[in-house]
């Protein structure tokens, strides 16, 4: 069997999954174990840099996976879009491997090797949304999403880890089995078809109405992309250990969802048609509205994680935002939101994990100080911290700028406000964090003493996201490359 | 069809009869055989026959021929005639093949729930209710369909009863389903009555030629339909008519609860198919017009208010009964969509349904059989004390919810995307709302079965006792089953699409 | 003017420099440094005369001594408005709570 | 790569900022702190041989980036600022902080890449990369510094996004335009590149962050910000809003207002503020002004204000690095200690105050000139009454609270030799700029407009002047002698920012304490609402509820008998 296209494809699905079959057989040999998933990482990694240098070259590698019952066929099948989403989730997980061996370590946490495999069964749902080729492949591998990481969420076992996952999984399986599923049986109904068409696969003339139920179905349906008001399950899932929060609520799980919005926005009603329905109009109100919201409740949060996970909210609405508005350059900054965000976003996790393992902090008004204990962590954390208020030279300045052109070529500019809005906001709640652990002064100086012996015993935690901040900056000089390899998700290729 | 010839001719020509008379025979006499392991063997062997038979039935079936067995000989209208097509030999199958699962589940089960002397009569009464119910599926003849509507309906009521070993609830519950079943199966004959009035004949291929000379009949006739929907709807546990099953499945031996659950009810969801789509047709107006309105208001209402009353059950088993009734509205909304996918849809339901409740109830059955438990709130740490039983419940009961890959998520999504190409966009509403409900009350059971920490007696922890080897079997295998079905419905899918085919076009009817 | 007094001259803390400077912080200095403008105003006035405002391009109130006026009347203006003003602005340093203190 | 490196000086000089922030050696960071705007300004200097040929673009995500692009506007603001870096170098020469020195040279480096951006893109870009750096140097300024830095960024982020919506409104209305020229305000996004270069520029009621933010940075931090932020956004104005009449009023308020608060302020580094405030106020409105004069004005203003705000901050950051206090209120009789430094100070005062032969009066004149050719005789009026003004919170009260009224009785030593260079450049250069015999020619030449003539040393100019300062100090001594000139007392003063910092502070936790009393309420009635209507749901569907209670056998053979009646209805009304 020679390596090529339809077995990297094949591959995607099968390295995590290999992965997690061998990572419980080694559940003995924590040193294995872990040298499994990294392997795997990097294997993983590897398949998909081919992958992506194929889709760059025009290859859409198809691989049918046969038909369940009868009449669902599952096929995978990689665009540009989806293998951007399967470069960042293969990439961050291993710098989450990484960061997760120096949190599961350093916390003593319990049932590492249930913990390491689900992570691997995650990601490869995570490969299976991103190459998915019809909307019935990408149902099922968003359940198994949901599935995979529900273990993950709930991994204290406490009442409390069980609460948060009762949410996660009522609120993430009730939408999709309640809304999303109608949505994808309705699409198979009007369209003859589920599969991802570039510019959309629903014959001309179709109701306006039907597609406008239809749009608002798959937004809401979509839990994972938490547009308010199905977002809660996000922060109640911060009760998952931090390296969860950090790749499955910064990367696979939120990203698989805003990751599907701009998939069936652009493959299965296609920009034009999405533009036309009224729903949209509508919807991208309720994305702005949420960007907005979500904004200022996390001003109000005072636990780090909580605080994050109502800026994810916020952030994720942006790539809702790009697939309402759509137009070609808002869904172009919703695909680049995905990217950036990733990279910033896990930063933060990672650094809220680092401090939770060395500090054993997780209020933000308990961080006084902490920055000149900890400066790697506090430095990447302010980096990361401005790439999502999007200021140059960080990442997430381009979607910023894709969003605003498209919500102007859209005839949505009022909407540009609440773009304005958000990035104060993202001023007033994110940096004083960082900040704070610089300049003020310790409440505490002895434990901070304790602090910075504590601290070289936990290498772990404190490199990864140091690598991911210096990448949430040097994705900024990448925007131009990522753009051109994007492109043709678009009809026409245009922008 | 290679398998086709390695049957003996014999089975296959008279296999219609046999499927009938064997256990109905048999059954007598395995009520007066002196051991019950004897008893058991006895019972096992005639099911298997029956399925073995089933089976070749339906081989034939999908080798394209129908069959028009004729007792002893005689020609209808006069002789009793038994037909054999696409229709009920799946179900045929459905009921013998269950039978011959809870017989081996009922080897531990029976023993502990059923006391030592009535075992033998049991198993005889189990066995004529198999027969009543193979007989009321197999024949062609109306009031043959009432005959063994009786003669199944009266060994049910034996076999409730005997749950009264074990909780003395039985006997109530017995009497309850004796007094409505009754009502159902006379509401039934005075419906075949005015039928008989109205056409001159029991035999319901020629009562489904005169109604269509007759353009659907006089008000006899109309008259007759209605009295037959009410009979047959009691019968499945049509909502509002489903009073009897919470009882009769809570408190059954768990055999006879699985063996109601997954046969019973569809035997009669069958008739009405019958009744109404090859005796009567969906295109007289007052067929229609039942169904549209009567069948499909109570299909959604029985869909939502059992659904909600399966959420706050205590006991596990009548959670489950509700949950039985709510799906039940998913076939009585396909029927009453009316169209050939929708029909499909429905029947692949009945099946699947079948399956999955049959699962689930083995597992209930199992951890009664273990630790006595029925009340959801005692299934704390099911998940470590029966890791295998609660394993299948859990794949049943993610089949319950229609997860994909599972035999649940197949028809469920043929019955949505049935109603949406009808048009019917609300009733997919109602099919997803549905869903979501049995998240709600499959998951409650089975976070506190994941969740909770097995309870401790004398400080110690309950230690890990897994059901015996003769009641996992047929319990993984309806489970595995499932999960095939949910992979691959392609054998599923041609026998509902030949049932919907007969239904509609009336081939063989 | 203001209460003035002449810090004790310790000739350590004084600057080499300013101590030839050091009449600037004498009485007599700067009870007469108040002739320096009035020389000064007296002596530009009258150069008014001598370079009077370009044709067509002078502003309205451009008149003979106007700069001279406006900009005295503009300072006073500026520095008796300060004490109004100081009563209607002023607040304590610590009105809003972050320590505005310096030193 | 080394191209786009190249292109732009502003861009060698982010790279040594990069490179300082991981060098450990603080005399190396030193020399490179130097190097680097000198060498700029050599590159400066090249490219201005061959405007054209320096023009350097690239292409992101199809756009066009115009990373560089010279012209005569471009130039002078290139050359203030590498100027300004190297003096500013030299002033914070004994300071080892790495932060500080990165910082400082990633900021200067991001106003030059701003000032050479052919584009609005890239001008957002650096426009953000200049907040941010510049808001380390607040932050440096120490604990007390921390909320006015988070405000400073938050405003900065404002006016960035504020200017990329405007771009993109702007470009978009242009066909996918975005050439950094002329805007004006026809067009939506002209009007928000508007606010937002005037909230970069201090306009009024927009202006607070500089009296918030620059008095609260470190020592070298404040004469450092106090040179760029602010003159790129008036580099901006000039380029996308010359001729503008709004800005005109705009401007001539802005030389207004900031007089009645400098007078009162006591903290002299805010009072600087105020009239940094002031000084830019001149310049929009010259900017309004739009006439070739006008814009050689401000251009050459803009040299001169860069070199001599430095220079007061610079003492009053002399001042504060030996006294340890800014505050008038503290100060007094320095002379004594620090006369280098008064002398300093007064020439740095004179040039503000426009003396002739010190730079204001050759710059300043322009635009008030300007104003007298368009015949804006308010503006005119106002512009001289601000000037005034600036006689005396520059011109007199920082140099006389400082160095001369009372004496506080400090001794202290003088400043550190390389505060004393550095200010001592910047005197010179204060002096040179208005040189009557080669100095003013000298800068007039680097103008944009060279071939407009203008002459500042008339006779009349000279008088007119004269008299206004004279009469200025005698107004001075006139009310100190009387007693009615006020005393510097300490004291928070109110400005527009009251409206955020306590206004809008208390609305917040005002909206907050009822936020969370309604949801409270929200939430009991809820938790009400959801029990009574759980409690029916449970009344109906439980075990012991109405639908599943063990209800007599009657009942249901009831129901089965009115469904029979019920099916038979609805047949008869088929038939009908």
């Amino acid at each position: 069997m020679t390596y090529n296209p339809q077995t990297a494809l094949a591959l995607l699905l099968i390295i995590p999954l290999i992965a997690a079959v061998l990572i419980p057989i080694f559940r003995k040999q924590p040193n294995i174990r872990e040298a499994v998933t990294l392997i795997a990482g990097f294997a993983l990694l590897a398949n998909v840099a081919h992958l992506v240098i194929w889709v760059a070259h025009g290859v859409r590698p198809e691989l049918g996976l046969g038909t369940f019952a009868g009449n669902f066929e599952i096929k995978l099948k990689l665009e540009p879009l989806g293998a951007t989403f399967a470069a960042i989730a293969s990439s961050l997980w291993i710098l989450n491997t990484l960061f997760t061996i120096g949190y599961m370590r350093g916390n003593n946490e319990k049932n590492q090797t249930r913990f390491f495999t689900f992570v691997a069964i995650a990601i490869a749902a995570a490969m299976g949304i991103a190459a998915s080729g019809n909307l019935i492949t990408l149902f099922i591998f968003y359940e198994g999403l949901t599935l995979s990481t529900f273990p993950l969420v709930t991994h204290k076992g406490d009442a409390k880890a069980k609460r948060g996952g009762t949410i996660y999984a009522l609120i993430l399986m009730g939408t999709s089995l309640g809304l999303l599923l109608p949505a994808i049986i309705g699409v198979q109904v009007i369209a003859g078809t589920t599969d991802f068409m570039v510019g959309g696969v629903f014959p001309p003339g179709t109701s306006l109405v039907a597609t406008s139920v239809l749009l608002f179905l798959f937004a809401f349906g979509i839990g994972k992309a938490a547009l308010m008001p199905v977002h809660p399950w996000l922060p109640n899932a911060m009760v998952a250990p931090t390296p969860v929060s950090a790749l499955l609520h910064a990367v696979a799980v939120v990203k698989a969802g805003v990751f599907s919005m701009l998939k069936i926005v652009t493959f299965t009603f296609g920009p034009s048609l999405a533009a036309q329905t009224p729903m949209s109009t509508t919807l991208s109100w309720v994305a702005a509205i949420s960007i907005v919201l979500a904004s200022i409740i996390a001003l109000r949060q005072d636990n780090l994680k909580a605080r994050l996970a109502y800026s994810t909210v916020s952030q994720l609405s942006y790539v809702t935002l790009g697939a309402m508005l759509a137009a070609p350059m808002a869904i172009m900054g919703g695909a680049l939101q995905i990217i950036m965000h990733a990279w910033g976003k896990i930063t933060l996790f990672m650094c809220a994990g680092a401090i939770y393992t060395v500090a054993h902090r997780t209020e933000i008004s308990k961080l006084n100080g902490l920055g000149r204990t900890m400066p790697w962590v506090f430095g990447a954390f302010l980096i990361g911290s401005l790439s999502i208020i999007g200021v140059p030279p960080m990442g997430g300045s381009w979607p910023k700028f894709f969003l605003m052109v498209g919500a102007i070529d859209s005839g949505k500019a009022i909407l540009l406000a609440a773009l304005i809005a958000s990035s104060v906001l993202n001023v007033i709640y994110l940096t004083p964090i960082a900040i704070r652990g610089f300049m003020r002064p310790p409440d505490d100086p002895k434990a901070d003493a304790h602090i910075a012996e504590e601290r070289k015993k936990h290498r772990w935690v404190i490199i990864p996201p140091v690598i991911t901040a210096f990448g949430a900056l040097i994705l900024f000089f990448y925007a131009g490359p990522m753009a051109d390899f994007l492109k043709p998700i678009l009809p026409g290729g245009a922008l | 069809m290679d398998i086709l010839s390695a049957y003996p001719a014999w089975l296959i020509t008279h296999g219609a009869a046999l499927l009938v008379v064997l256990p109905l025979l048999l059954g007598a006499i395995t009520a007066i055989l002196p051991r019950e392991r004897l008893a058991w063997i006895v019972t096992l062997i005639v099911t298997l026959i029956c399925t073995a038979a089933a089976f070749g039935l339906l081989l034939t079936i999908f080798g394209g021929e129908t069959q028009l067995y004729k007792m002893g000989g005689w020609d209808p209208p006069h002789g009793i005639s038994y037909v054999i097509d696409g229709l009920n030999t799946p179900v045929l199958l459905l009921i013998s093949a269950m039978a011959v699962l809870c017989t081996i589940y009922g080897l531990p089960s029976v023993a502990a729930e059923v006391e030592p002397k009535k075992r033998a009569p049991f198993y005889g009464a189990f066995l004529i209710g198999v027969a009543g119910l193979l007989g009321m599926v197999a024949t062609g003849d109306a009031f043959n369909v009432f005959v063994f509507l009786e003669v199944s309906s009266i060994s049910t009521y034996v076999l409730v009863a005997m749950g009264a070993s074990r909780d003395r609830r039985a006997l109530t519950a017995a009497y309850r389903y004796l007094i409505l079943g009754s009502i159902g199966a006379t509401f039934f004959v005075i419906g075949v009555g005015f039928l008989y009035m109205e056409t001159g004949t029991l035999n319901m291929a020629d009562m489904a030629r005169i109604l269509s000379d007759l353009g659907g009949g006089s008000r006899a006739a109309l008259i007759g339909f209605g009295f037959i929907i009410i009979g047959l709807g009691l019968k499945l546990a049509m909502f509002p008519l489903h009073m009897w099953l919470p009882g009769a499945y809570a408190y059954a031996p768990s055999f006879v609860t699985v063996f109601l659950a997954s046969t019973a009810t569809k035997a009669a969801l069958y008739l009405m198919l019958r009744f109404t789509f090859t005796v009567f047709d969906p295109s007289f107006e007052y067929v229609g017009t039942v169904l549209t309105y009567v069948i499909i208001s109570m299909a959604v209402l029985g869909m939502l208010l059992a659904s909600l009353q399966a959420i706050f059950q205590t006991d596990a088993r009548r959670t489950l009964a509700f949950s039985s009734i709510a799906q039940v509205g998913y076939m009585l909304l396909g029927v009453g969509i009316g169209t050939a996918a929708s029909l499909s849809a429905g029947y692949l339901h009945l099946i699947n349904h079948a399956i999955i409740k049959g699962a689930l109830f083995f597992a209930v059955g199992a951890f009664w059989y273990r630790y006595g438990i029925t009340r959801v709130e005692d299934f704390r740490g099911l998940s470590k004390m029966m890791p295998w039983t609660m394993g299948a419940f859990t794949i049943g009961g993610l089949s319950l919810i229609g997860v994909p890959f599972t035999a649940g998520f197949v028809s469920k999504y043929n019955l949505a995307s049935a109603a949406a190409s009808n048009g019917w966009w609300w009733a997919v509403g109602v099919i997803m709302a549905t869903s979501v409900l049995a998240i709600i009350y499959i998951g409650r059971i089975l976070l506190i079965a994941y969740f909770q920490d097995p309870p401790e007696v004398d400080g110690k922890v309950v230690a890990k006792k897994e059901a015996p080897l003769m009641m996992l079997i047929p319990m993984w295998g309806l489970a595995i089953l499932s999960v095939v079905i949910g992979l691959n419905a392609y054998w599923m899918d041609r026998a509902a699409d030949g049932a919907a085919q007969v239904l509609l076009l009336g081939v063989g009817g | 003017m203001a209460k003035h007094e002449n810090a004790p001259a310790n000739d350590e803390d004084i600057h080499p420099l300013s101590r030839k400077l050091l009449f600037l912080g004498d009485h007599k200095f700067i009870d007469n440094f108040i002739w320096l403008p009035i020389i000064g105003l007296v002596i530009t006035v009258m150069a008014g005369f001598i370079y009077p405002f370009p044709e067509g391009y002078a502003a309205p109130w451009d008149f003979f001594a106007s700069w001279a006026i406006l900009g005295f009347i503009a300072y006073s203006f500026v520095v008796l408005s300060a004490g109004p003003l100081f009563k209607l602005l002023a607040r304590d340093e610590s009105y809003y709570g972050e320590g505005g203190d310096d030193d | 790569m080394i191209d786009m490196i190249l292109s732009n000086p502003g861009f060698i000089i982010i790279l040594a900022g990069v490179v300082c922030a991981l060098l450990p050696v603080s005399q190396i960071r030193k020399a490179i702190l130097l190097i680097a705007p000198i060498f700029a300004g050599y590159m400066i200097y090249t490219a201005t041989k061959d405007m054209e040929a320096a023009r350097f673009a690239v292409s992101v995500g199809g756009q066009e980036l115009t990373l560089m692009r010279m012209d005569r506007l471009a130039m002078i603001w290139g050359y203030v600022f590498c100027l300004a870096g190297v003096l500013n170098a030299i002033y914070g020469f004994h300071e080892k902080c790495k932060i500080t020195d990165s910082s400082a040279l990633i900021y200067m480096g991001a106003a030059v890449s701003g000032v050479f951006a052919g584009d609005f893109l890239t001008l957002f870009i650096f426009w953000e990369m200049a907040a941010i750096s510049s808001v380390m140097l607040v932050w440096k300024g120490g604990e007390k510094s921390f909320p006015a830095g988070i405000r400073y960024l938050a405003i900065h982020v404002l006016s960035g996004v504020l200017l990329l919506a405007g771009a993109v409104m702007y470009g978009r209305a242009n066909g996918g335009d975005f050439t950094f020229g002329y805007v004006g305000l026809e067009n939506p996004g002209g009007c928000l590149l508007l606010i937002a270069m005037g909230i970069k520029c201090g306009f009024p009621f927009l202006h607070n962050w500089i009296q918030d933010a620059y008095p609260k940075a470190s020592i070298t931090g404040t004469v450092i910000l106090s040179a760029f932020t602010t003159k790129l956004a008036l580099y901006a104005l000039a380029r996308a809003f010359p001729g503008t009449d709004l800005l005109i009023y705009i401007g001539a308020i802005m030389t207004c207002f900031p007089v009645f608060f400098a007078v009162i302020e006591n903290d002299l580094r805010r009072v600087l503020s105020y009239s940094l405030n002031n000084q830019l106020g001149f310049m929009v409105c010259g900017i309004g002004l739009g006439s070739e004069l006008a814009m050689n004005g401000v251009a050459a203003h803009l040299a001169a204000d860069v070199i001599f705000k430095g220079l007061l901050f610079m003492s009053m950051g002399a001042v504060m690095f030996r006294t340890g206090t800014a505050k008038a209120s503290e100060l007094g009789g320095l002379f004594r200690s620090m006369p280098y430094t008064t002398i300093f100070c007064l020439i740095g005062a004179g040039s503000i105050a426009a003396f002739p032969l010190l730079s204001a009066f050759v710059t300043k004149s322009m635009i008030i000139t300007a104003a007298l050719y368009e015949h804006e005789w308010i503006v005119l009026a106002m512009l001289l009454f601000a000037s005034a003004g600036v006689m005396e919170h520059s011109g007199i009260k920082v140099p006389y609270f400082t160095f001369f009224s009372h004496d506080s009785g400090k001794r202290v030593k003088e400043a550190p030799v390389n505060m004393l260079v550095a200010m001592g450049l910047a005197s010179i250069l204060c002096i040179f700029f208005a040189w009557p015999w080669g100095g003013y020619q000298f800068l007039y030449s680097l103008l944009p407009n060279p071939e407009v003539h203008y002459s500042p040393y008339t006779g009349n100019h000279v008088v007119t002047q004269m008299q206004l300062l004279f009469a200025a100090m005698f107004a001075f001594a006139l009310l100190k002698r009387i007693g009615v000139y006020p005393d510097e007392k300490r004291a928070e003063i109110l400005d527009f920012d009251w409206t955020y910092r306590r206004l809008g502070k208390n609305i917040a936790i005002w909206i907050d304490a009822m936020w969370t009393r309604l949801s409270a309420n929200v939430g009991r009635l809820r938790k009400r609402f959801i029990d009574s209507a759980s409690d029916k749901i449970y009344h109906m569907f439980s075990p012991a509820g109405a639908l599943s209670s063990a209800a007599p056998s009657g009942l249901p053979a009831v129901l089965t008998g009115s469904m029979l009646v019920l099916t038979l209805f609805v047949i008869y009304l088929s038939r009908l």
